[in-house]
């Protein structure tokens, strides 16, 4: 993957070489290296068609696809995006490469175990492709798969959902293995609280993965039991409750946006106390704060349901504890924003992605305050106002999480610098795209579009095509991006061990690391964001 | 014209307060991050302070910035609770009219066999909705009146309101229910008494003489989501008055003309992809051999050949 | 490395704690007899409960672990139960 | 923290970190059943009465039979943990023997207990089944999901204890190293854990 220059030191990327070195490592940094290339693979070709379908709606009637397609479309879009992306996403990613390192430790606890579940997800990736491609029709059930159209529906839908099912069986293993590595595998002297805050974040998002896939892994079982056995659990028609499976279906899946949006915010803690050279404000609080979301969070299921027809006690109860699971994160937005205030900032890429996090979440996570209120969830649940929150959240906030984590780490995982004048210009045209392809969706939302629409009522025209030109502009900034991090990979000037003065254990390593990641165990003494070299130019 | 973004029922009120507290409040929070980042860019940026304080937490913003929003939220939760509860408690003389959604319309039933396809309303008397559903779930959603709830089978669920404008509004699908979701469209049209009982005297009562049993087929094939019988052109052709007509299709890439007999007819629903009607797609319908029986297709062709939607 | 610091449970208590066991199954099957209507779940749930409990400390060990393993454990149950409740917040009020 | 070793070299895992994995695991399998438990919790108490009636076409002597065997099984296979913790090898292989051959005697009985359901065409999709009431169909559904779920488990149990019994012949487990065995018990008391759930709600609540 990397040419091993003749001098160069030995390091995780060089000291075994060949393709097979790579794909049967147990080392944690490659198994996230492979996590990496394997996501933004499928990264690439969900965004595809994300765009296929902005531009299938620049104008209403048929322009470039048919009704069946256009529903096939968002559901691999949907299953793509959630499942194979951003669930695993940054955990498997950074929290595979970073978290031994960041807790002083060689490896995770069960290596072998880490290679396995990669594999699980690959066997799961490939089964969600290969439901596009086998014989009949492409899924169209949207991510959701609800019942009773999902029993019904004449197209592969078992094959989808059994790769859900292995997806999210990967995704548990890998909460395991990360559970058990930060009990037991902490350099000596790093305590609890002496542990960065990434890998704090990683800990509440594991336990949402350990504890609430196994219930949609049930639920899809079920459905698959549905459609293969006629059990009929959801089946009204033999007396089965078509609204119990949105139960248990969220019961898994509004858990499961926390495991997207929790290690990105922890990636953000990271890079702010680093670029504005001051120790994080509020350590306990943004701690406690990911263990609040992490644990309120399994009790909100309900607000996707507002208009299913559930009992009245029901929807404001689950409204009511929506309001409150709010709360942690304002808490984490204040205490960032104060963690700059005072400090030297220094307005690297990393940071630019970072504070537009801090931008999109706010509004994505306002807008999720809408949607928690019964009376405006009533006007606006299941139209474009949803998806642009969602978008707004997933992609401004684990997304940019990524992207931001992406440029903050790329010089330790390659040791190689990119261009930051070409990062900051493909930021500005990814921000830009990305405001004017979703904001009109919230307008258009409010007014009554729904979701999940292949033509409209032409009067949403002029928000669509404000919105599909918002696509085209977004495609540009994210090839600007990404083909930078690529090209600089190996043409990229040497990075130093330390390019951002980071107090975190991982730039106290050469970049790369070795492969090892330390020669000796290091000793922990003091808290993680002590700066008492304040950087001065 | 329909009107976008003006309450047109009694309900729609207590919505928009909600709104407009939410986002009066998204909107001071934004500008003052927003403002606060730039300043911060500006003023602490390490051009100007190379020497970062090294502060690390205050109990007192803690607790500020916990407690604050904590009301915010509550007070917003206060509001969508009241905008909420009248929706449930509906009110005893409200009218009720029976919705019934599946793949891919709605049929609104007045009661006596009265059935109408857009959901005609009088002014300021109250409306309950039973919600039924035919097959898979959808969902029952007036924009202008503020209301939404799902359409599930097996369940009772309903709405209700209070229309307090005229006009015409749209009503649409909003849980996914398969292809034609997107077509799953309808309108109201608010009038006022006077006018509604007229309409309501006039609307013909559903035929209920004996369907044939081949237009019974096709209904529960659910072949009118492509086809329809009146002329329309939807996904496939129309199927009016289709038996004796010369039809234009491409056979292997070739064009030709065949004249729609039995043979045809039994072709294009076993073998649809064989002749392609000229302007239309191939591979969107699928062959019925597995689905319909023998004897099902005859009769689909006999009822082509005698009522044939004729009119 | 090594499991040295591994409590060893006696052949004697495995044998009464299955006693135990059995004795309770004993009754759940027995109380189902009376009838007791809407109680008979209750209460065989709450035999289920008790004899879960037993398999925990004992057989599992429960008893003989950190702390940390405890509180894990009592916490999922709990949380579970939680789920529990909330759905039945629609359900019962349907 | 005594894992400063790299994982790659070292042969075992620290048991306290691999028993914690083993536990972390069967919270899962709990929350997976813990899916089927709120379906049921949800069924029976629209379908009360049904579920009832159900109910009493199952065996409860079968059912007993099998919460006894099972009970017995996580006692012995306790038992052998025991023994290998005190050195004695030849007596844990017995006492997992004797697990395996109970495992043996709980998957006869559901064998004879699915038999008798298939001879009277009572399984999933079948045309006895579909015209059963609304309520009975839900209580079969759940029946066969739930008891073959845990008979899946009761299976991998069965392999699991098999691989167990063969490393403490090769003298691979024993007194000093013995973490496979505990968790092999582990998710064995789990398999039985949740068979006591199960006894209760599907056979007596008749
Ligand atoms: C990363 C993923 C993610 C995250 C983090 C969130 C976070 C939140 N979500 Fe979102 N949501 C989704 C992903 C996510 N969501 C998805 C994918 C769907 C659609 C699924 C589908 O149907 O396909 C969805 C749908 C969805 C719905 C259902 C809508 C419907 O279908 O009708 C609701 C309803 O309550 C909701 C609410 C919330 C709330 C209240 C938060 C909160 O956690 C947000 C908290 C954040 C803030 C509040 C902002 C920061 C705070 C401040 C700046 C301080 C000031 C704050 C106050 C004064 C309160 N979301
Ligand atoms: C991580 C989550 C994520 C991300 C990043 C995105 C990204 C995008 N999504 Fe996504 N979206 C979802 C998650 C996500 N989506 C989910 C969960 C749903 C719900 C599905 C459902 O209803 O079931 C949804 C639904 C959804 C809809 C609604 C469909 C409907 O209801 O009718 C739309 C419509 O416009 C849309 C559009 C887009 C667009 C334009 C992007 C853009 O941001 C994409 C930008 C990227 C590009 C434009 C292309 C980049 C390409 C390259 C850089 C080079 C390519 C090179 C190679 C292939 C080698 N999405
Ligand atoms: C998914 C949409 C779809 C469905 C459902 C569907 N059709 Fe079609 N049908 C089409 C399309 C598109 C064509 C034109 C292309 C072709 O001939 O293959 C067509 C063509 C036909 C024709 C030839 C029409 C002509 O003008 O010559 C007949 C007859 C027909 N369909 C009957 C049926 C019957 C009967 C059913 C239900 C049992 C049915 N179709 C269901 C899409 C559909
Ligand atoms: Cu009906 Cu969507
Ligand atoms: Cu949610």
């Amino acid at each position: 993957m990397n040419n091993p220059s003749p001098t160069a030191p030995l390091n995780f990327l060089n000291h075994k070489t060949g393709l097979w070195s790579w794909l049967s490592s147990t080392d944690h940094k490659r198994i996230g290296l492979l996590y990496l290339y394997a996501i933004t693979t499928f990264f690439l070709s969900a965004a595809v068609l994300g765009l296929l379908m902005k531009i299938e709606k620049v104008a209403p009637g048929e322009t470039i696809m048919t009704a069946q397609t256009y529903n096939a479309m968002f559901t691999l879009h949907g299953i793509i995006m959630i499942f194979i992306v951003v669930i695993p996403g940054l955990a498997a990613v950074f929290g595979n490469i970073m978290l031994p390192i960041m807790i002083g430790a060689k490896d995770v606890a069960f290596p072998k175990l880490n290679l396995f579940s990669f594999y699980v997800y690959i066997t799961g990736a490939c089964l969600g492709l290969y439901s596009q491609f086998a014989h009949g029709h492409s899924p169209d059930t949207g991510w959701t798969f609800y019942v009773p159209y999902s029993a019904e529906a004449s197209s592969n839908v078992v094959i989808a959902l059994t790769a859900a099912f292995t997806l999210g069986f990967a995704s548990i293993l890998t909460g395991l293995n990360f559970i058990v590595t930060i009990h037991r595998m902490r350099a000596p002297g790093m305590t609890w609280f002496r542990m960065p805050l990434f890998p704090w974040s990683l800990y509440a998002t594991a336990w949402i993965q350990l504890l609430a896939t196994p219930v949609v892994g049930i639920t899809l079982l079920m459905v698959i039991a549905e459609r293969t056995l006629h059990i009929g659990f959801f089946d009204p028609a033999l007396g089965g409750d078509p609204v119990l499976y949105q139960h248990l279906f969220w019961i898994y899946s509004h858990p499961a946006v926390y495991v997207m949006i929790l290690p990105a915010m922890g990636v953000v803690t990271e890079i702010f106390p680093t670029f504005s050279q001051k120790p994080v404000f509020g350590y306990l609080p943004i701690v406690f704060s990911s263990l609040a979301i992490a644990l309120v969070g399994y009790f909100v299921w309900g607000h996707h349901m507002f208009t299913s027809g559930m009992s009245y006690e029901s929807r404001w109860f689950f409204s009511f504890l929506t309001f409150l699971v709010a709360i942690p994160s304002a808490i984490k937005v204040f205490n960032w924003l104060s963690t700059m205030y005072g400090g030297s900032v220094d307005l690297q890429p990393p940071l630019l992605y970072a504070i537009s996090f801090i931008f999109l979440f706010t509004i994505g996570g306002f807008t999720g305050l809408t949607l928690g209120s019964v009376a405006t969830d009533i006007q606006v649940h299941n139209t474009d106002f949803v998806v642009a929150h969602f978008h707004y959240i997933i992609f401004g906030g684990m997304g940019f999480g990524f992207f931001a984590g992406m440029h903050y780490w790329y010089p330790k995982i390659y040791g190689r610098m990119y261009n930051i004048r070409w990062a900051n210009i493909g930021w500005g045209i990814l921000f830009t795209g990305f405001n004017l392809l979703y904001f009109p969706m919230f307008i258009m939302g409010i007014q009554g579009m729904p979701r999940r629409y292949f033509d409209y009522d032409p009067k949403f025209q002029l928000g669509q095509t404000i919105s599909t030109i918002g696509a085209i502009i977004l495609f540009t900034g994210l090839i600007t991006m990404i083909s930078n991090l690529i090209y600089h990979v190996r043409r990229g000037a040497i990075a130093p061990a330390n390019p951002w003065h980071g107090v975190t254990l991982e730039w106290q390593i050469p970049s790369p690391p070795p492969h090892e990641n330390f020669d000796e165990i290091p000793v922990i003494t003091r808290d993680p964001y002590v700066f008492d070299n304040p950087y001065t130019k | 014209m329909t009107t976008m973004f003006s309450g047109a029922s009694n309900l729609a009120e207590g919505v928009d307060r909600a709104f407009i507290f939410i986002f009066a409040t998204a909107f001071i929070f934004l500008i003052g991050i927003v403002a606060l980042i730039i300043y911060i860019l500006i003023h602490f940026s390490r051009k100007k302070n190379k020497s970062p304080q090294q502060f690390s937490g205050n109990t007192k913003l803690e607790i500020i910035w916990t407690v604050v929003p904590l009301i915010l939220v509550l007070i917003m939760f206060y509001y969508g609770w009241v905008g909420f509860s009248p929706m449930r408690k509906v009110p005893a003389d409200a009218m009720q009219i029976k919705a019934i959604g599946k793949m891919w319309e709605w049929n609104f039933d007045y009661g006596n066999g009265k059935i109408s396809k857009d959901l005609v309303v009088p002014l300021n008397r109250n409306v309950k909705m039973n919600l039924y559903s035919a097959d898979v779930n959808h969902s029952l959603f007036i924009p202008a009146f503020r209301v939404k709830e799902d359409v599930i089978p097996g369940y009772n669920n309903y709405l209700w309101f209070r229309p307090i404008s005229k006009g015409t509004f749209d009503i649409f699908c909003t849980e996914y229910c398969g292809l034609a979701h997107s077509g799953m469209t309808a309108k109201v049209i608010v009038v006022d008494s006077l006018e509604f009982n007229k309409w309501l005297a006039d609307l013909k009562v559903a035929a209920s003489g004996p369907e044939h049993p081949g237009l019974a087929i096709i209904k529960a094939n659910a072949c009118l989501t492509c086809h329809s019988l009146d002329g329309t052109k939807i996904i496939g052709p129309s199927l009016k008055g289709i038996y004796g007509t010369k039809r234009t299709v491409v056979t292997n890439n070739t064009e030709r003309e065949v004249v729609a007999d039995d043979e045809y007819i039994k072709r294009s629903i076993l073998d649809p992809n064989a002749d392609v009607v000229k302007g239309f797609n191939k591979g969107l319908m699928q062959s019925y051999k597995e689905t319909l029986k023998a004897e099902d297709i005859d009769k689909i062709v006999d009822y082509f050949k005698t009522a044939g939607g004729q009119k | 490395m090594k499991n040295h610091d591994s409590h060893i449970t006696s052949y004697a208590l495995n044998l009464k704690v299955l006693l135990v066991l059995l004795i309770l199954t004993m009754t759940s099957i027995l109380v189902i007899k009376f009838h007791l209507g809407a109680y008979t779940v209750a209460l065989a749930l709450i035999l289920a409960s008790i004899k879960t409990t037993i398999v925990l400390t004992y057989f599992m060990h429960l008893k003989f672990e950190n702390l940390i393993l405890r509180l894990m454990v009592g916490g999922v149950f709990l949380l579970f139960a939680i789920i529990i409740v909330i759905t039945f917040i629609d359900y019962y009020f349907r | 923290m005594s894992t400063t070793e790299h994982s790659e070299h070292s042969e075992y895992i620290d048991s306290e970190t691999g028993k914690m994995g083993m536990w972390l695991f069967l919270f899962t399998e709990l929350f997976l059943f813990g899916g089927l438990f709120i379906v049921y919790a949800v069924m029976r108490s629209k379908y009360g009465e049904e579920f009832h009636h159900a109910a009493l076409e199952l065996n409860a002597f079968i059912g007993a039979t099998n919460t006894v065997v099972l009970l017995v099984s996580s006692m012995t296979v306790a038992m052998s943990l025991t023994a290998i913790q005190k050195n004695q090898p030849k007596l844990a292989m017995i006492l997992i023997f004797c697990t395996l051959l109970l495992a043996g005697v709980f998957m006869m009985n559901k064998y004879f207990e699915y038999g008798h359901k298939f001879a009277l065409h009572l399984y999933p999709g079948s045309d006895v089944m579909r015209n059963l009431p609304h309520g009975e169909i839900m209580f079969f559904g759940l029946y066969f999901l739930m008891t073959g779920l845990h008979l899946f488990h009761v299976v991998v149990g069965g392999i699991l204890l098999t691989i167990i019994l063969l490393k403490v012949w090769s003298g691979k487990i024993n007194q000093e190293h013995f973490l496979l065995h505990e968790n092999g018990a582990l998710y064995w008391h789990l398999v039985d854990l949740i068979w006591i759930f199960l006894f209760p709600l599907l056979y007596l609540i008749t």
